[in-house]
């Protein structure tokens, strides 16, 4: 399905000299908040076709790593580098690289299923080879393309939002608890979703509470204590 | 020059240099105070139209400039936080607002003490009554912004945009008696060439504005001490001072 | 090529929002209707003499069209803001500035046009002389957008504070005075058969400069307001 | 014993609310705020003569007070609905129209009360006669109640609509014509020396009217829709 | 903890009948949502001491049920009786036993965790023998009394919430995904807790994804199919 594909050309290219630069690199990374330091000295990277897990109890900055990734929060100190310059300095070429998922979903619910994919198709960089539809029946929902999101369930809107990463060109997905409200088929099709990825040299950060089983997280998960 | 900027910019430095420079600063404005006070009230001759109401002036003329000065010091200093990231030049924005606030509130007062005798009335709907107003709006948006988010770096940057933002307004205020003819006062004291005004009216009043300005850099600065070290309470050099009191 | 991108996000952009308007059928006419209703109050509470509305009239239609404008604005980013859709907007590899004015005008399309549409009723209503309708509709053309982006600014900045409403208003309205004494006066004066192409004239040069600048400072604005 | 925990919860709500609104130190200023804009916004669109101004003064100031009150409205169930605390107000064992009206004393202690304390200096400002300064509180005092009350109702019917905020004006405006009408016709004649007691009287009498009622409307409202 | 509790005495009476009504009864349920029904002549029964689990899809209809059960959304046929009576016959009698968790947390973002427990307690039927600092503490976030709601991370504040059904005298609870958010230790502790409720004569109706563990879960959890 991804073949042909013109990213899919780059992507290859950075995976071919694995001795390379990563694509992600975290270096020193310090946040205080509420007069609390979450973390100081966090150091990762992570290269082309690899999943990370960032793992850590309730509070313990998961979610608040994965928002200074996305670029939405700054640190108090540290830098992340994006082949090899530093994210602030590249917003707009960095971004087009990112697929968020928060706790939020950043859907409206005003809008149908489909309406809403096509909207953050035409935000992001837009795949030519996936469409709304076909994303819409990756994660499951076909048959409610046409549906306002308002009155999807929890686990159906949590759905719509995963499939906006699907119609988007981006490399890097970062995934705030992705599980969240999945029935178990759910949690499986959302696995194989991140294998794919990165098995088109993708990479993902996972922040979960669920037991996640995928082949692609190579390394020991990025732990965070209090 | 770029040394020292780099020293104002760092929290320690400025709370070291500003402990130092407050003395002097407090003595200055009393000084030039008492010289402008007996200049104004007791010096300058009555007005040949006014008579003595006119006194007002020593107030609330200097307290008007600092309105808009301060609205000014502001945007600049917000400007600075923006683009080159100095803590201290939020710090200073922060700290003016409330200065600010005050003067605005003290040249509203004082303007409309002055107008019973002159005009009739404490107020008219006039474009730079209104404008000064207006101002006083602005000040009180800026810092019910900074208390209204919670996060204390996300409320100096938007602070700060605000802050720029509103500055088109301090021209408007500024030049209001010159777009619409209304009943204030048009520029007696900064208008070029020579000032319609005597000598022995005008000397004290620039004593005055000096005087006031003197005593918002004291004020600044005693504020912006007192925000650095609730700033940077759990840095080390707090810390130390802290210690090296008790 | 890079063209391309840019160009469809900020129009699906701007008929996403048009369309999150449509579908909430009620919400087109809302703006509308507060502006006559405000407008109504009036004869309400001052009486309805011909001879006491008629030097009011541009008055209280503009005060009108500024409250209902601030009343829309907080839609503006309010939705977007709690449903996430603004991170991701600004995690778009499209500069924020763009999508920031696709949004604004949509904002505009729905709740000042339609009032523009409508001002040449309530000028009759309110015995508003036809020789003013002209400078009426040119004022409100080149105002209410105006109105639209600096109130963009005040909502992106109060956007993460709940209940921010009435803190925006005070952001807002002293922003607001410029356009409206202008406006108004250009209106009135029109009533008195003056000239007034000066007044156009800067309401013209205050629509261009907030065109140039109000999107920038309202995507950095809604950048912190997210971090 | 079964009216303790009644009286209790109802304090307990009050106390929420007036603590949420101290929390937001700016917000208890900012209907204040917004008030006194609104009435400095008339004279610059109108012009600042004094003979123009002083008739209007009652008018002015009571639209602007009624703007004030129907701006905050928006939050007064909106928070509580968008985080679930409203169907656990529903859910509670007290009766909701005893919930609903602490909420709604809390909005008005909030956004009503200083709204009184300020008018009188905005009466000076607008020229308004200093005869017609008791009327022009007393009928503040009467009238502002009842706007929060009959707001209430409209709030809670359109709570569930996300940016309801001007269909909420579509419907509670006409709600709030007679009270303004009946209030600022009181502090008109006033000012013209005439007797007001009768103004009063029919004030007070939809005062008891909204009391009664309008707390059970809202609770039925606020039922629909969460439902 | 419990012993000695007034309430408790009343809970005791209705288990020492086993073979009296359920308390909680549902019967010929039926509901139809966009023109789609989610189920219909669903019946079932809860007696005291009992949890028991609600599965399906993702869009099946748990949280649909849940909000029936609690009075906010009227089934289009069917009715649930409590001990015995329709509850739309006894709302505000219904309504003080019941304890409900929601997709939606409940607290208000500007108070502090302390001050929402106290709300909560306020606004039920409180429990003398469990303060709001106690309640706080059993659900894990002893230190966090005082944080604003606003500053805590997505399972801190699923975790006030928890704690708000501690501090009321509510005999059944209806929670919707409460495991959501938690990290594996809160899991653990929200299945000790309602271990603790059933055990004192509770009742719980859970919704969930996650493998639940609960020995006092005694029947087949109630299947929604789509
Ligand atoms: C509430 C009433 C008043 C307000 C808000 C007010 C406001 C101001 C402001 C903002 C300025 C500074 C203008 C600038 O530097 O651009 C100013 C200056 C001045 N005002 Fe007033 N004013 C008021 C009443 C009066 C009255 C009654 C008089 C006397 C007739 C007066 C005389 C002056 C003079 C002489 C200046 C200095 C003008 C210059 O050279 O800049 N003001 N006032
Ligand atoms: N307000 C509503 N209006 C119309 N349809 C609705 C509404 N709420 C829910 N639905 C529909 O009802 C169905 C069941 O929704 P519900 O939220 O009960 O599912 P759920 O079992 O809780 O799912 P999840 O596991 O995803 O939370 C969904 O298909 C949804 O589309
Ligand atoms: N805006 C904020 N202001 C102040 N403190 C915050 C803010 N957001 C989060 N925090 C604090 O930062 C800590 C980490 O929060 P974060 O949301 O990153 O946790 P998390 O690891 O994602 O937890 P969870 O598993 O519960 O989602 C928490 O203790 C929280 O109180
Ligand atoms: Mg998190
Ligand atoms: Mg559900």
């Amino acid at each position: 399905m991804l073949i042909s594909d013109n990213s899919e050309q780059s992507f290859a290219s950075a995976a071919s000299t694995p001795t390379a630069l990563p694509a992600l690199e975290v270096s020193d990374l310090e946040i205080e908040r509420d007069d609390r330091i979450l973390f100081s000295g966090l150091s990762f990277s992570l290269h082309g076709g690899q999943a990370r897990l960032v793992e850590g109890a309730n509070g313990s900055g998961k979610t608040t790593l994965l928002r200074i990734l996305c670029g939405f929060v700054r640190p108090d100190r540290g830098t992340v580098y994006w082949c090899g310059r530093d994210i602030q300095r590249m917003r707009l070429e960095y971004q087009a690289e990112v697929g968020y998922l928060g706790h939020a979903h950043g859907i409206k619910d005003g809008l149908t299923a489909l309406e809403n994919l096509q909207v953050a198709a035409a935000l992001g960089q837009e795949r030519p080879d996936v469409s709304a539809l076909q994303a819409l029946e990756r994660v499951g929902m076909a048959g409610y393309e046409h549906n306002r999101v308002r009155s999807l369930s929890a686990g159906q809107r949590r759905r719509v939002a995963l499939a906006r990463l699907l119609v988007t060109r981006s490399r890097l997905w970062i995934l705030d608890e992705p599980f969240t409200a999945l029935d178990y088929r759910g949690i499986g099709m959302v696995e194989s979703l991140i294998e794919a990825h990165c098995a088109a040299d993708g990479m993902a950060l996972i922040s979960s509470h669920h037991a996640v089983t995928l082949t692609c997280v190579g390394e020991a998960p990025i732990q965070l204590s209090q | 020059m770029w040394l020292f900027f780099h020293k104002l910019g760092s929290p320690k430095h400025f709370y070291q240099l500003a402990g130092r420079m407050i003395p002097w600063f407090a003595w200055a404005c009393a000084l030039l105070m008492i010289a402008g006070l007996i200049g104004g009230l007791v010096l300058a001759p009555p007005d040949y139209q006014q008579g003595d109401s006119f006194r007002i002036m020593y107030l609330h003329v200097p307290s008007a400039w600092m309105s808009l000065f301060i609205y000014v010091t502001m945007a600049v200093s917000s400007a600075i936080a923006l683009i080159w990231k100095m803590k201290m030049a939020d710090i200073i924005a922060a700290c003016s607002a409330p200065i600010g606030a005050s003067f605005t509130f003290l040249a509203l007062v004082s303007g409309s003490l002055w107008g019973k005798p002159m005009w009739g009335t404490y107020w008219v709907w006039d474009a730079r009554l209104t404008s000064e107003l207006i101002l006083l709006f602005l000040y009180l948006g800026y810092m019910g912004l900074l208390v209204a988010i919670e996060d204390r770096r996300n409320a100096a940057r938007a602070g700060a945009v605000l802050a720029l933002v509103g500055v088109v307004n301090v021209p408007i205020i500024h030049y209001s008696v010159q777009w619409w003819n209304t009943l204030h006062q048009g520029p007696t004291v900064t208008k070029f060439g020579q000032p319609s005004i005597a000598a022995s009216m005008l000397i004290p009043l620039l004593l005055m504005g000096l005087a006031f300005t003197l005593f918002y850099m004291t004020m600044v600065l005693i504020r912006a001490r007192t925000a650095v070290l609730t700033q940077e309470r759990r840095s080390q050099w707090v810390r130390e001072l802290i210690e090296h009191h008790e | 090529m890079t063209q391309l991108p840019m160009f469809k996000a900020f129009s699906t952009l701007l008929r996403r929002d048009l369309l999150l308007a449509f579908r909430h059928r009620g919400e087109m006419a809302n703006p509308l209707m507060f502006f006559v209703l405000v407008v109504s109050l009036f004869p309400l509470a001052l009486g309805p003499d011909s001879r006491t509305l008629q030097p009011l009239a541009p008055g209280i239609i503009w005060v009108a069209a500024l409250l209902a404008s601030l009343l829309s604005l907080e839609g503006m980013f309010r939705s977007d803001f709690d449903d996430g859709a603004l991170e991701l907007m600004l995690l778009s590899p499209q500069p924020a500035p763009l999508l920031v004015l696709a949004k604004v005008i949509a904002h505009w399309l729905v709740t000042g046009l339609p009032l523009i549409a409508l001002a040449p009723l309530l000028g009759v209503l309110l015995h508003l002389p036809a020789q003013a309708m002209p400078a009426l509709l040119i004022t409100l053309l080149l105002g209410t957008p105006v109105l639209s982006l600096v109130g963009a600014i005040g909502v992106a900045l109060t956007v993460s504070i709940r209940r921010g409403g009435l803190l925006l208003s005070l952001l807002i309205l002293p922003l607001y005075v410029p356009v409206l004494i202008f406006a108004a006066g250009a209106v009135g004066d029109a009533a008195h058969g003056l000239q007034v192409g000066a007044h156009f004239m800067i309401l013209g040069a205050m629509l261009v400069l907030a065109l140039s600048l109000a999107p920038i400072a309202t995507g950095a604005a809604l950048r912190i307001s997210i971090g």
